[in-house]
C-alpha cells in the first residue's frame, strides 16, 4: 500500500475506473494536454485519449450541460470545474437540469454526472479561487455533495460517487491536495455515500467538521475528550449518526470555512435544535468565516477558523 | 496588403414551395404522395390538438398553454426527416415535433395539465422532456452528440428553440463546442418573430439569425419556416451531414407566431393586427393543400376526414388523460434520488 | 389612501420613484411595451419611454451584468429577472460581482441594484415559475434580500430597496399579487431594510414567516397565543426581534415555501440554538417544503406548507 | 429565387507596421514623434514592470502573477487611444493598459501581493477592478454604455479580454445586447493564442474571432496585435465611431502569450518551444524600436535610458507598496455593506 497525497488519489480513482468502465469520460478546461491546473487528471489524455479526456472551452455553464446530456445518454462523465468559484455559471445547469432530471422524466433519463471541483481556502490564490459555497449545493434536492477529508476518503468516495446514480459534487479541499499522505489501498475500494465517519470517538463534545477543516480541528489542541465527525456526504446527511452522538455528548460545535449566515452549519445546527434538543446541554456553536466577501491571501488568516478559534468554542460549550 | 479582406461569408436562404402552391421542381426532394399525404395529416393533427388544447384551458382543464399556431411546417417538417434513433431536445412549444415522432397524446396533454408524468417518454422514443428554461436544453444536445459519437451510434442529435433563445449565453456556450468538437447536431430555430413581446428587432442587431453560425465556424441555413418542403430538405440535408462527420449546422426557420405567447398572453398589447394578418396569408397549412390540391390529391372530402381523424385522436387522448387518476403525494418522493436520505425517507412517511 | 393590490403598490412604488430620481431605470424581458408579464411595469414605458424602461433580450446573465454596470456607473438600476426560477442564469452575476464590488474596489464602486422577481408557488404555472429558493440568496454577504408580505409593505420596502446604496433582491410573492389589498399611502414612505415586524403580538410561541406564507400562517386556526414575525428583510435579518420574542415565547415554529434543508428556516434555528437556548422550552421545529423537485401544479398542494401543517406544528412545540 | 444567398460578409485585417519596422503610410495614424515615444516608453515600463514582478513572485514577495509579456502593443496601443473620461474594464492580465492610464504602479503590485487595497482606483480614473472570473465583466461593460448614453456622456467604454473569454455565456450576452441598443463600446480581444494549455483550435472553430462580431449585428476587425500602430488606429477608430452614434466594435488582437500562464504555470506541457520562438521573432517592442532607428529617433542610448527610467518607477513602487503595512483585519467589513448587518457589526467587534 502506497503513501499518496489527495492529488495522487483521485489521479488513480480517476484512471482505475475509466480503465474498469468505459462508460467514464473526462471533460473540463485544461483537464486534458495540461493534466489540469493541480495535475489531478495528469497522464490520462496519454492512457484513454481525446475521446475520454475531454479539454473543452472555457465555458462553465456548457460543461456541466454537455455532461448532463452525456450521462442521460448513457455514460458517467466527470466534469471539471477548474476552481469553485467558477461554478456559480453553472449552478443554472446544476439547479435546472442535474437535480431535476430524474424528477421530471420520471426515471426515464436519469444524470448519473459529476462535476468535480477544487475548493476551499488557504492556498494563496487569486480572487474566486478560495471559495467554499458548499451550501448553495446543498439546498437542492436531487443532487448529492461529497467533501474528502484525505486521500484515503478521496478514493472511496470518488469511486462511489462516479457509481452513483444520481448527480454528484465532488469538492476537494486544495490545501489539503499535497498537504498530507495516507496509505491508499491499490485496488478497487468505495466509501458509501451519505454515510458519515466518527473520526475519533468521544465524550464530551461532538465537533463536526469536513474538507480541510477537519485537519484543523485534529491539530486543535482540548483538555476535553472530542468526538469528531467527518460527515463525507454533506447531501443527504448522515442524520443518524450526527444525533446519536450529539445525544450522548450532549454539546455541539460546528466548523466550516464558509461564512456564517445560510452555510451548512446552520441546517445542522437547526436540525439537532428540532431533533436532540432535549439532550442538548448547551448552545450549539458555530466556528466559521464572518459574514463578509472572501479576502485576498493577506486577510485569510484573520478570515479563517482557527485552531485557536476551534479551542474557544470547544471551551465555550463545556463551560455549560 | 495591409488592410485586406480575410475573410468573406455567405447565408442562404432556401424556400421550394410557393404560397400558391406551386413549387420549385429542382429543389424538391424525394417524397411520395403517401409522404406527402403524411406530412399533411401531422400538421393537421398538429393545428386541431392546438386548438383543442387552447379550448380545454379555456374551460379549466389545462394549466397555461403556450399555442404553436402557424408554425405547423417548421415542427412537422423538421420532425418528419429524422431517424428513429435520434435523440430529440424539445423546447416548450414543440407540440408538432413531439406529436410527428408519435409521442403520446395523452401525455402531452396531461403535462399541460400539471402532472409530471406527462413527460415520461415511452422507451422507444429519445426524446428529452420539453424545456421550459429557453435555451438551456442546447448544450444537452451537445452532450448527448458527444456521447453518441464517442459510442460510435450514426445517429444525429437535433434540439429546436426560439428566436428569443438566441440571446441566451448557453445558445453560445452549446454552439461553440458543437463547432470545436464538429458534432452530428442539428439546431432547429423557430424564429416565429416574437419572444413574449420583444420583436426579432429587439432580440439581436443581426440581419439573419442563421448568420450567428458562422461564430461557430459552421453553416447557418435560414428556411421559409411556413414551406414544409424547404424545412424537411434542409433538416434532411443536415441530419445526412451530421450522420456523415460533416459536422453541426443552424437551420433558421423564418415562421410566425400567429396566436398570443401563451394562454395567459395578450398580444394584442405589443403588436398590430396588421402583422398578424399578413403572417397569417402565408399559413404553411393552406400552402400545402394548394400544392396538394394541384397534384390532385387535396380536396375538401379529403381535408375534412382528416380533421376528423384527428379529432378523434384527440378526444380520445383526453379521455385517457382524465381517466388516469390525480397523482398521489408519494409521487414526490418515488423519483427524488435513486434512494431517498433518510430526511426524505422520513418526510415520505409523513405526506 | 386607496386601497391597493400588490402588484398596483409596485406598480406605484416605481412610477412615483422613477418620476423622483432620474437615476432610476427599469431593465428587463417584457418589461416595457408588455408591462412586464404580470403588468407590475404597466404604464411605465408610456410615461418615462424607452431610455427608462429597457426592454431586453432574453439574458438573465447579461441583464444583472449590465444593471451591475449602471449601477456602478451612477444610475439606480431595476432589473427584472421574469420569474424567480430563471435567476439561477444571473447567480452567478450575483455571486461574483454584485455582492463583492464595493469590497473589491475598496468602496471606490457600489452597486446601488435592486434585482426584482416574481417569487413563490401556488399560481398554477409551468416548470420553473413557482421557485422560492431565497435561502440561495442570503449565503451571500454583500446582497440584501428583501420579500414584501403585502402591498403596504411592497411599496415601503421597494422605495426603501431602490434607494439603498448595495444590492437588493426584492423577491415579490406571486400568489399575493392580487390576492389581497391594502390601504396604500399614495405619498412617499419607507420600510427600512434590516427590521422586521411584529405582525402579531403572542405570548405563548412565536412563528416566523414571509411572503405569502404569512398570509397562511394567519389563516391558521390555533387556541395558542402567537407572536407572528414577518422579517421582511431576510438579509441582513433582524436577529434581535426575532431573539427578544423566543426569549419571551420560548418556542420557535419557522414556515416557508422552500425545501426544509439549507433554507433560511436552518439559519433562524440555529441562530435561536446558539443565541437563545437556554430559553428554549421546546424543539424548534420547521414547516417547509419537503426535500424533493418542485411538482407541477396537480402536486403542489401535497407539497407546500399547509395550515393543517402550521397548526399541527404549533401544537407540537404546545406540548413542551 | 429559392435557394438565394440572403446575405453577404467580410472580415478586415489591418496591419501597418512591419517586423522590419517599414509602415504603410497611407494608414499610419498621425502620431507626433513625442506620441511614438509615449508609445515606446509604455510598452517598455510595461514590459520591465512584467519582468520585475515575474522576479518578485520568485522571492515570495507577490503572489501567483500572470505574465503579459509579448502583449505590449496590444495592450498599450488600445489604452492609448482612450479619452481620459472613458470607462475601462480590463481583465486580468492587462497590466499594460493600466500602466498606460496611469494606474499608481505600486496598487497594481500590492493587489498582486494578495491586498485588495490595490484594486481601489483613483477617484481621476474609471477603471473597473480586474476581472479574474473570465469574461464576466463583459456585460458591465455594457451596462456603463447604457448608462453613459442615458446621460449625454459624451464617453466610450473600453473592456478587454482574451481569446478564452470569447466562449462564455457572459460574452455572448453582453455583445448581443450591445449590437441591440448600438452602444458606445469597443470590445478589445487579446488573442494571445492560448486559454492556459487550450490552444485557440480547442476554443473555436471560427477561422477568426473577429467574424463573432457578425452574430450581434456590428463590425468586427482583426488587427495585427504587436503593431502598436494598427492597433491604435483600429481602436481610435472604433472609439470615434462609438462618440458618434455609429455604435459598438470588436476588435481582435492577434497576439501571443510568450510567457507562461502564470507563475504557477508550465507552458513547455503544452506547447512547442519552435511555436514560442516564432512568435517571439515578431516581438512587438522591437518593431517599433526598427521603426524609430529608421525616423532617426532611436538608438542604444534612449533604449537604455528608457529602461533605467522604468525600472527606477518601479522599484519606487515596490518600495512605496511595501511600506504600506499589512492590511487590518478590521478591513474585512469596511465595505462589507454600507452599513454592516447586526450579525456583520457582532462578527466586526470579535476580529
Ligand atoms: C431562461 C428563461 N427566461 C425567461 C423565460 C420566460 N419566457 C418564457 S417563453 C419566453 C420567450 C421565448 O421566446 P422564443 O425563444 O422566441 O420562443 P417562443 O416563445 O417564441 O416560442 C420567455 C421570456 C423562460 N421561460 N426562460
Ligand atoms: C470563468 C473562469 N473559468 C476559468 C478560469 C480559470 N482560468 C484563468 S485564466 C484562464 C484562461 C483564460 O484564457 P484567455 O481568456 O485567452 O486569457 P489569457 O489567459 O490568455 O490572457 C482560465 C481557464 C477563470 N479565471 N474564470
Ligand atoms: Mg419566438
Ligand atoms: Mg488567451
Amino acid at each position: 500500500m502506497a503513501r499518496l497525497t489527495m492529488v495522487q488519489a483521485i489521479n488513480q480513482a480517476l484512471s482505475q475506473e475509466m480503465a474498469r468502465d468505459e462508460r467514464v469520460v473526462l471533460l473540463g478546461e485544461d483537464v486534458g494536454r495540461d493534466g489540469g491546473v493541480f495535475r489531478v487528471s495528469e497522464g490520462l489524455l496519454e492512457r484513454f485519449g481525446a475521446e475520454r479526456v475531454i479539454d473543452t472551452p472555457l465555458s462553465e455553464s456548457g460543461i456541466v450541460g454537455a455532461a448532463i446530456g452525456m450521462a442521460a445518454y448513457g455514460l458517467r462523465p466527470v466534469a471539471e470545474i477548474q476552481f469553485m468559484g467558477f461554478i456559480y455559471a453553472a449552478l443554472d445547469q446544476l439547479y435546472t437540469h442535474a437535480a431535476r432530471l430524474r424528477t421530471r422524466s420520471r426515471g426515464r433519463f436519469t444524470c448519473p454526472l459529476v462535476v468535480r471541483a477544487p475548493y476551499g481556502a488557504g492556498i494563496k490564490a487569486p480572487e474566486m479561487h478560495e471559495e467554499s459555497s458548499e451550501a448553495l449545493l446543498c439546498h437542492l434536492p436531487g443532487i448529492k455533495v461529497v467533501v474528502p477529508s484525505g486521500p484515503y476518503s478521496a478514493k472511496g468516495l470518488l469511486l462511489a460517487a462516479i457509481r452513483d446514480p444520481d448527480p454528484v459534487v465532488f469538492l476537494e479541499p486544495t490545501r489539503l491536495y499535497r498537504m498530507l499522505r495516507e496509505e491508499v489501498p491499490e485496488g478497487d475500494y468505495t466509501i458509501p455515500l451519505g454515510v458519515a465517519r466518527i473520526v475519533q470517538p468521544g465524550r464530551d463534545v461532538t465537533v463536526v467538521a469536513w474538507g480541510s477543516m477537519l485537519e484543523r480541528v485534529l491539530k486543535t489542541e482540548t483538555p476535553h475528550s472530542v468526538e469528531l465527525i467527518d460527515p463525507q456526504t454533506l447531501t443527504p446527511f448522515d442524520w443518524d449518526t450526527l444525533l446519536a452522538s450529539v445525544r450522548k455528548t450532549g454539546r455541539l460545535v460546528i466548523v466550516h470555512e464558509a461564512v456564517k449566515s445560510g452555510g451548512l452549519g446552520a441546517e445542522i445546527a437547526a436540525t439537532v435544535a428540532e431533533e436532540a434538543i432535549l439532550q442538548l446541554r448547551a448552545p450549539v456553536l458555530r466556528v466559521t468565516a464572518p459574514d463578509v466577501v472572501l479576502p485576498l491571501p493577506k486577510l485569510i488568516d484573520s478570515y479563517l477558523p482557527t485552531t485557536g478559534k476551534i479551542r474557544t468554542a470547544i471551551d465555550d460549550v463545556m463551560r455549560y | 496588403m495591409p488592410d485586406e479582406i480575410c475573410a468573406t461569408f455567405s447565408v442562404h436562404r432556401l424556400s421550394i414551395l410557393a404560397p400558391d402552391g406551386t413549387v420549385d421542381e429542382a429543389l424538391m426532394p424525394p417524397l411520395s404522395e403517401g409522404d406527402v399525404r403524411r406530412l399533411y395529416e401531422l400538421m393537421v393533427l398538429a393545428r386541431t390538438f392546438d386548438q383543442r388544447a387552447v379550448a380545454l384551458q379555456r374551460e379549466g382543464r389545462l394549466g397555461t398553454y403556450p399555442p404553436s399556431l402557424g408554425q405547423e411546417a417548421a415542427q412537422v417538417g423538421s420532425a418528419f426527416a429524422l431517424q428513429p434513433d435520434d435523440w430529440l431536445f424539445p423546447s416548450f412549444r414543440e407540440m408538432g415535433v413531439q406529436l410527428t415522432v408519435g409521442y403520446p397524446i395523452h401525455q402531452i396533454l396531461q403535462y399541460w395539465a400539471g402532472d409530471e408524468r406527462g413527460q415520461q417518454a415511452p422507451p422507444s422514443l429519445n426524446i428529452f422532456p420539453i424545456c421550459i428554461s429557453v435555451g438551456t436544453h442546447i448544450p444537452h444536445a451537445v452532450g448527448a452528440a458527444l456521447a453518441a459519437r464517442y459510442r460510435h451510434d450514426p445517429l444525429a442529435v437535433a434540439v429546436w428553440f426560439g428566436d428569443g433563445a438566441t440571446s441566451k449565453g448557453d445558445f453560445h456556450e452549446g454552439f461553440n463546442m458543437a463547432g470545436v468538437f464538429r458534432l452530428p447536431l442539428v439546431f432547429i430555430c423557430q424564429n416565429n418573430q416574437w419572444a413574449i413581446s420583444v420583436p426579432l428587432s429587439g432580440q439581436t442587431a443581426a440581419a439573419t439569425l442563421a448568420q450567428k453560425a458562422l461564430a461557430y465556424g459552421f453553416e447557418g441555413v435560414q428556411v421559409d419556416g411556413n414551406d414544409v418542403f424547404a424545412v424537411y430538405r434542409a433538416t434532411r440535408d443536415a441530419l445526412l451531414k451530421a450522420r456523415s462527420g460533416g459536422g453541426p449546422t443552424f437551420i433558421e426557420c423564418l415562421t410566425y407566431r400567429v396566436a398570443d405567447h401563451t394562454t395567459s398572453d395578450d398580444a394584442g398589447r405589443y403588436r398590430s393586427a396588421d402583422e398578424v394578418a399578413a403572417w397569417s396569408a402565408l399559413d404553411p397549412l393552406l400552402r400545402l393543400e394548394r400544392y396538394m390540391e394541384r397534384c390532385g390529391f387535396w380536396n375538401e372530402a379529403y381535408a375534412s376526414e382528416t380533421r376528423q381523424k384527428a379529432l378523434a385522436d384527440i378526444d380520445a387522448a383526453i379521455v385517457t388523460m382524465e381517466a388516469v387518476g390525480a397523482p398521489d403525494p408519494d409521487d414526490m418522493f418515488v423519483h427524488a434520488l435513486s434512494l431517498p436520505g433518510q430526511r426524505q425517507a422520513g418526510q415520505r412517511k409523513g405526506v
